[in-house]
């Protein structure tokens, strides 16, 4: 189905729309800029009903252009009574045709749309990669399905292969959009499970958000999609079962961190392991994009994090104050430490700014 | 009473007239001033959202704070400013559209006016008793049913209380317009704002039971420990969604068809021209309210009902499209060939036109269910949905005011100060919210307090919220407007414009308690028009002059809302201390008197003679 | 006001009390249909009839018992109820199209 | 003639609840109000659907329901609205003892069957401990069953009401619509119930 509007997009109204519009936002956000099947597919579900809407659009307007023009009253003409027309039964015939047909040419791209995002059929094949989504306020935990490991904040999955998401939530609803991968999908909790799929073309690091309001924390709930080629994919799950939990850091500072850590943190926090705890899994923390989603992974704001979580993330899980702020700093070093793997690190992690 | 007020009237007496009216025209000065009140309130909070978005990373007000700001912004906006204003509209203009000297119900219509105000304080009181409603104006569980704190719990009371309110508005409107039209006034010779109040009406009647039921489940999870929304017990969040939608959606056709009606009539009366196509307009308001009710999953396409779910409700949704373009082509038409003066009133119905089809084109772009994956829950869809209400349903309200004003209160609005509040408002709006679809597909999700730095949404925001500066800019001026009118502004003839067609424009303006002294005989569409053209001064009597039968004022309506406010509170804080009871206790004693003394005490209502009426003639008070 | 001041003649009334007889027989026999309707409906549950069968049938006897009640208990049939019936209708057509969406979509 | 002038067998109109203007308004908002009812009932009874299976294991609808109650409740109701019909019946003939007799016996009907409503929650809540908080199907039970009762609680006390406040004054065309509307309200509660016995109970039983 890739490129099933390819033919169109040589014509001149899409030509320049799809010019105009590819300019907005950034690299790895903007849903006008797809890397992906599925933001790719619905850019030109957009595309093509941005462009019944542009036609619909410029007839109204010339209309309504030239009755402002022709009909103004004029000065002397105040007393003029014009004709008290009734109506047009062939006009109104027209503007009620028109209008359902554009509406149809619209509705069955939309459908096919529809139905092929939904479509499951390859899911649970060999070789095909699940992986269960968990929203948590505000934090995502992401379980790659007969791997025996997980991640949280970061999803990594092959490039050009359809990956299915399980997709529930441990509290209240959150919505798990990567606009320049696919289409925004909810996260419920109870029995409501739903299944998605992403497919990247390229490899990358893709910002996701959450899309459903969550609470205090909603706009600071975000996420990445990193893609890398297959084989490295193969390498980094590897690197992620090789992880000795208890191994040893190698300063002192980061062991006494250890230490610390085991004793403060592990009734929430894991390190290896894919079973979701309270709190995020930590495993593979020097890899992390982003700390808690959103700040910068420098030790200064990891500090800040460790003992004053609240005030960076208004009204998450994390009790603050839990340690000191020399043993937070201890612990920080002991986290940036967990480097486990060098797949996806030559990755840009923020795309340049506007072009 | 009337000669018994007339006399004398202090401010203690002119209060107490206001808190016992019972009459339809002042019913509607009250929506019109609470509506008023409330929608700059509403205003200031997007003034205050607008202002913490206005760069990255702002930290103008917290988080919790935001997620109250834009819960209470939603819902003030839309229950409590804009449905009350058309409500104002209705009751200022129907009763006169169709001949009638009052409404069906006027107890029921003012006991609804004090539902929705005290309903519209209850939310309001939240502010100062430690925060407001914070799980967005679309309240979805388990956010709303876990949310700290009593915020939430005022939201179901006070949308509970004033949406009662609304019902009873909705009845009133209907039975009015079935059953109190003038002698010769048929269904197919309604004027278009009629009819729309008719389908209206109609959609509230079915709609709000729906939210009334959510309202209800929604505080017993949150106050008697029910379990609808809790999964743990086997609840499902799935149906609050769908109970609020199946009002939801609905409610913004209440919004805009009132509208639609106010601009078919502005636009007929300043072009000098019968509306283009009158059978066809009415069809197609009657076929968006009944398309009105198989939409509401639109708003649901991301949760998973799977894909037959979702084309069905997103072909169903296009459909609309097909009528309400048929409104937007008659009203294009009418106005050709015709004679179009550029008054203040349609300064505002001309800019309608392309600002809500634009809006319209968009909801359409939304309707396409796939493609709602990447617009859902983002800036798009609030770009969406501020065209279609405000460059639709407050375009209207402005522009049904500017028309409608001197029928309310004697005075004809200044018309340039009317144009100087138009272009600012007009501006800002397209500043404000046209960027806003480009946001949301650059990645902007809404509900957001902030929004990070180097994400490409700097300017666009920055330019939103200078847009909205420049529309309160415009509001004010109006304001303004409104003060300069009440003291300097002239007195109005009763057809001021000098082109009405239908029955408001044939009595005095205002027009006296009783509307017309005798009931007019209506003898096509667009009554007074046919009349003028056969070279008539105003109507023709329907009726003999003679005694007129009119309503009591009574402050029970009052009371009874009273009540159920007091008791609102025990409600909430019953959950805290068991003492609060005693507040339940005493304001459903309150609302239960009230409707007892209601019921034992018989009110027949009293007389206007025919004596009292020739004296108004003679004082050109009544004609 | 309507006015009712004109009394009518003995033949009217005569008349007028055949014609509520008349409608209060129909009345009569539509509440032993109701009764009827019930016992079935009880009795089919009680029997541990097949519930495919039993449950279609249990709902064609309460809607036609609901009409009942609707055309002859409350008068829908008569005339100047025309108003009632369409917003009936119109309640019951948002009525069904709730309930067809809580028993189907919400479980997807 | 005014209209709290009692009406004497003569005067009365074909249909003295529709004489007046009040009267047809009232007629007719009532009628618009039991559409809004409809829609209110629709979306209780899709909630009771959607949480029917929600039972947390224990007490379901089958174990928990006894149908000999809900027979005789039926009965009641139904039965009761067949004397509000008699009721208007002695209306439209002018008979004010007649009608108010059968008011009477329609509100003893009543009565009982919210007595047994209240003994058959009584039962639930103290016999299998299945109460309003114990799952979801418990809520939506109650609620659904409890909206019921809450109209039947209301309708006897307007009925009362009427009944009491016009004892001495006879039939008139100011009271004529309201105890047309209160009968209308009666059935109205009855249709309701037809709903509740079949979608709650039997089907309930059949599972
Ligand atoms: C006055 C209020 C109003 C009005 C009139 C509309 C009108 C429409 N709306 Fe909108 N809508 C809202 C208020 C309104 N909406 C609100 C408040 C929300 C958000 C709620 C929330 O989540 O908080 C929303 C959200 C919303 C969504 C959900 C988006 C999401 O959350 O993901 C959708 C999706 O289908 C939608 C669609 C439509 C459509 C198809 C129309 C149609 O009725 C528009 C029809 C009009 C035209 C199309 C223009 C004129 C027609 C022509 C000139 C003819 C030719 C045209 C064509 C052939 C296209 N709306
Ligand atoms: C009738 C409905 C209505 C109206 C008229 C408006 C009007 C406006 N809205 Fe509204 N808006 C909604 C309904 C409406 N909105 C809804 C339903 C939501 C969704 C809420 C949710 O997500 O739950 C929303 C959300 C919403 C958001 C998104 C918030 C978010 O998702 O994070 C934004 C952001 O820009 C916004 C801005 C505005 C602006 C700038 C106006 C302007 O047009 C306002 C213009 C008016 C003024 C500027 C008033 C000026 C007056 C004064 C300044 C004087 C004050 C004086 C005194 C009080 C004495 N609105
Ligand atoms: C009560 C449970 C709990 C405890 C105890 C706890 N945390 Fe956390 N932690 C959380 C939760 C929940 C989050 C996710 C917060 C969010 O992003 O909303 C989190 C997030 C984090 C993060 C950011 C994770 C990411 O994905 O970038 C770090 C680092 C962290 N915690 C470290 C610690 C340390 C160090 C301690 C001990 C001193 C600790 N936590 C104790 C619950 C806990
Ligand atoms: Cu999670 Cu918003
Ligand atoms: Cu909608």
């Amino acid at each position: 189905m890739r490129g099933w509007m390819g033919k169109f997009r040589s014509l001149f109204l899409f030509g320049a729309l799809a010019m105009i519009l590819s300019g907005c936002g950034v690299d790895n956000l903007s849903a006008l800029k797809p890397k992906g099947y599925g933001a790719e597919l619905l850019l030109d579900l957009m595309m093509i009903s941005i462009a019944i809407m542009i036609f619909v659009f410029v007839i109204v307007m010339a209309i309504y252009a030239f009755v402002l023009v022709r009909y103004r009253e004029k000065k002397g003409q105040e007393d003029v009574i014009p004709k008290q027309t009734e109506g047009n039964k062939s006009l109104e015939v027209i503007w009620t045709v028109i209008p359902i047909i554009l509406l149809l040419v619209l509705a069955v791209p939309t459908v096919q749309a529809t139905f092929d995002l939904a479509d499951q059929s390859t899911q649970g094949d060999e070789g095909v990669l699940t992986v269960e989504v968990t929203g948590n306020q505000y934090w995502w935990h992401f379980n790659y399905e007969g791997e025996e490991l997980a991640t949280s904040q970061d999803l990594y999955i092959p490039t050009n292969e359809r990956v299915y998401l399980n997709m529930k939530s441990s509290d209240v609803i959150h919505s798990f959009w990567v606009p320049t991968l696919a289409g925004k999908m909810d996260t419920n909790p109870g029995e409501n499970m739903n299944t998605m799929y992403l497919e990247a073309y390229e490899e990358g690091v893709y910002w996701g958000h959450c899309a459903e309001l969550c609470g205090p924390s909603h706009s600071l709930m975000d996420f990445r999609v990193i893609a890398v080629s297959p084989e490295e994919f193969d390498q980094w799950k590897e690197d992620m079962r090789n992880v000795d939990p208890e191994a040893q850091p190698e300063t002192t500072s980061a062991q006494e961190g250890q230490e610390l850590f085991n004793n403060n943190c592990m009734s929430c926090h894991a390190i290896g392991g894919a079973s979701m705890g309270v709190g995020p899994n930590l495993t593979n923390y020097a890899n992390r994009e982003k700390i808690a989603g959103v700040f910068e992974p420098t030790k200064e704001n990891l500090v800040d994090w460790i003992v004053h979580p609240d005030e960076m993330k208004p009204g998450n899980q994390m009790p603050a104050n839990l340690v000191t702020e020399e043993e937070a700093d201890k612990i920080a070093d002991y986290l940036l430490e967990l480097d486990h793997s060098e797949v996806g690190k030559d990755l840009p992690t923020q795309a340049p700014d506007e072009e | 009473m009337s000669t018994a007020v007339a006399q004398k009237r202090g401010l203690g007496a002119a209060i107490w007239d206001y808190l016992t009216t019972v009459d339809h025209k002042k019913i509607a000065h009250l929506y019109l001033v609470s509506g008023g009140l409330f929608f700059l309130i509403g205003g200031l909070e997007a003034m205050i959202i607008r202002i913490q978005l206005m760069k990255p990373d702002n930290d103008f007000i917290s988080a919790g704070l935001y997620n109250e700001m834009i819960t209470m912004h939603g819902t003030t906006m839309i229950f409590l400013a804009a449905m009350p204003l058309i409500f104002a509209l209705m009751n200022a203009v129907v009763p006169l559209q169709i001949g009638a000297r009052d409404v069906a119900f006027p107890f029921l219509n003012s006991l609804g006016f004090w539902l929705f105000l005290f309903g519209g304080i209850m939310l309001n009181v939240s502010w100062f008793t430690g925060g407001a409603p914070d799980a967005g104006w679309t309240n979805y569980a388990p956010l709303s049913t876990t949310s700290p704190g009593h915020g939430v719990d005022y939201y179901v009371m006070g949308l509970q209380i004033s949406g009662a309110g609304t019902l009873i508005g909705g009845i009133n409107f209907l039975v009015t317009i079935v059953n109190m039209r003038a002698p010769g006034m048929t269904y197919m010779r309604m004027p278009l704002f009629t009819w729309s109040t008719f389908v209206t009406s109609t959609l509230i009647l079915f709609a709000f039971p729906a939210l009334t039921v959510g309202l209800f489940l929604m505080m017993f999870d949150r106050m008697f420990g029910s379990a609808f929304f809790d999964v743990a017990l086997g609840g499902n969040v799935i149906i609050w969604e769908h109970l609020f939608w199946i009002f939801g959606h609905p409610e913004v056709y209440i919004l805009i068809l009132p509208l639609f009606g106010a601009f078919s009539d502005i636009f007929s009366n300043f072009s000098k021209k019968r509306l283009f196509g009158y059978s066809a307009m009415v069809f197609a308001t009657v076929l968006i309210g009944f398309l009105g009710f198989m939409v509401w999953a639109h708003h649901m396409f991301t949760v998973g009902m799977g894909p037959i779910a979702n084309s069905i409700f997103a072909v169903a949704t296009m459909a609309i499209a097909v009528p309400t373009g048929i409104k937007i082509f008659n009203w294009l038409f009418t106005m050709w060939g015709g004679q179009i003066r550029m008054t203040a009133a349609m300064l505002w119905s001309i800019a309608f036109i392309p600002s809500f089809t634009i809006g319209g084109m968009t909801g359409v772009m939304l309707a396409a269910a796939a493609a709602d994956f990447q617009y859902h829950d983002t800036y798009f869809v609030v770009g969406h949905f501020h065209y279609v209400i405000v460059g639709g349903v407050v375009f209207g309200l402005f522009a049904a005011l500017h028309y409608w004003w001197p029928k309310m209160f004697g005075k004809v609005l200044n018309e340039k100060l009317g144009k100087w509040a138009f272009w600012p408002f007009f501006i800002g709006f397209h500043l404000t919210f046209f960027i806003q679809h480009f946001l949301g597909l650059m990645g902007m999700p809404r509900r957001y307090w902030v929004f990070l730095e180097g994400q490409g949404l700097e300017t666009g925001n920055l330019i939103s919220t200078i847009g909205a500066f420049f529309m309160a800019i415009g509001t004010v001026i109006f304001l303004i407007n409104v003060v300069y009118t009440s003291v300097k502004g002239e007195k109005a003839a009763a057809d001021p414009w000098g082109v009405g067609r239908t029955l408001e424009w044939a009595i005095p303006s205002p027009p006296p308690h009783y509307n017309f002294v005798q009931t007019p005989l209506v003898r096509g569409l667009d009554p007074l028009w046919v009349e003028k053209m056969d070279g008539k001064e105003g109507m023709t009597p329907a009726e003999p002059l003679g005694d007129i039968h009119m309503p009591n004022a009574s402050i029970l309506p009052f009371m009874m809302s009273l009540g159920l406010f007091i008791a609102g509170f025990g409600f909430i804080y019953q959950v805290d201390n068991s003492a609060w009871l005693i507040a339940v206790f005493v304001g459903m004693g309150i609302t239960l008197g009230s409707m007892l003394t209601r019921s034992l005490k018989d009110d027949l209502g009293h007389h206007i003679h025919k004596e009292e009426l020739e004296a108004d003639i003679k004082k050109g008070v009544a004609k | 006001m309507a006015d009712n001041t004109n009394s009518k003649t003995g033949y009217q009334m005569e008349y007028e009390r055949k014609m509520h007889r008349e409608e209060m027989k129909q009345q009569v026999i539509s509440f032993v249909m109701m009764i009827l309707f019930t016992f079935i409906a009880f009795g089919m549950v009680i029997m541990e009839v097949d519930s495919y069968f039993v449950i279609p049938t249990l709902l064609i006897l309460a809607i036609v018992q609901v009409a009942f009640q609707l055309y002859y208990f409350m008068h829908m049939k008569n005339k100047g109820h025309d108003m009632p019936a369409l917003m009936m209708y119109g309640g019951a057509a948002v009525a069904l199209l709730t309930i067809i969406t809580f028993v189907t979509i919400i479980w997807w | 003639m005014s209209h709290d002038d009692v009406l004497n067998p003569k005067s009365m109109p074909h249909d003295p609840e529709k004489a007046t203007l009040e009267g047809k308004n009232k007629f007719l908002g009532f009628w618009f109000f039991l559409g809004g009812e409809t829609v209110l009932f629709a979306s209780l009874f899709g909630t009771y659907l959607a949480l029917n299976g929600s039972t947390q294991g224990e007490n379901t609808p089958e174990n928990l329901f006894g149908l000999e109650l809900v027979f005789i409740m039926t009965m009641l109701l139904l039965t009761s609205s067949l004397t509000s019909v008699y009721a208007m019946y002695h209306m439209k003939n002018n008979d004010f003892r007649k009608m108010q007799t059968w008011l009477g016996i329609t509100v003893l009907l009543g009565v009982c069957f919210l007595g047994f409503e209240i003994y058959e929650f009584y039962h639930y809540i103290h016999e299998y401990g299945f109460t309003f908080r114990s799952s979801a199907f418990g809520s939506a039970f109650y609620t659904l069953v409890g909206f019921h009762g809450g109209h039947v609680l209301f309708g006897l006390s307007w009925i009362v009401a009427l009944m009491i406040r016009n004892q001495k004054r006879g039939l008139n065309l100011y009271n004529a619509p309201k105890f047309y509307i209160a009968s209308l309200y009666w059935h109205f509660i009855d249709v309701v119930w037809v709903f509740i016995f079949t979608v709650v109970y039997l089907m309930g039983k059949v599972g």
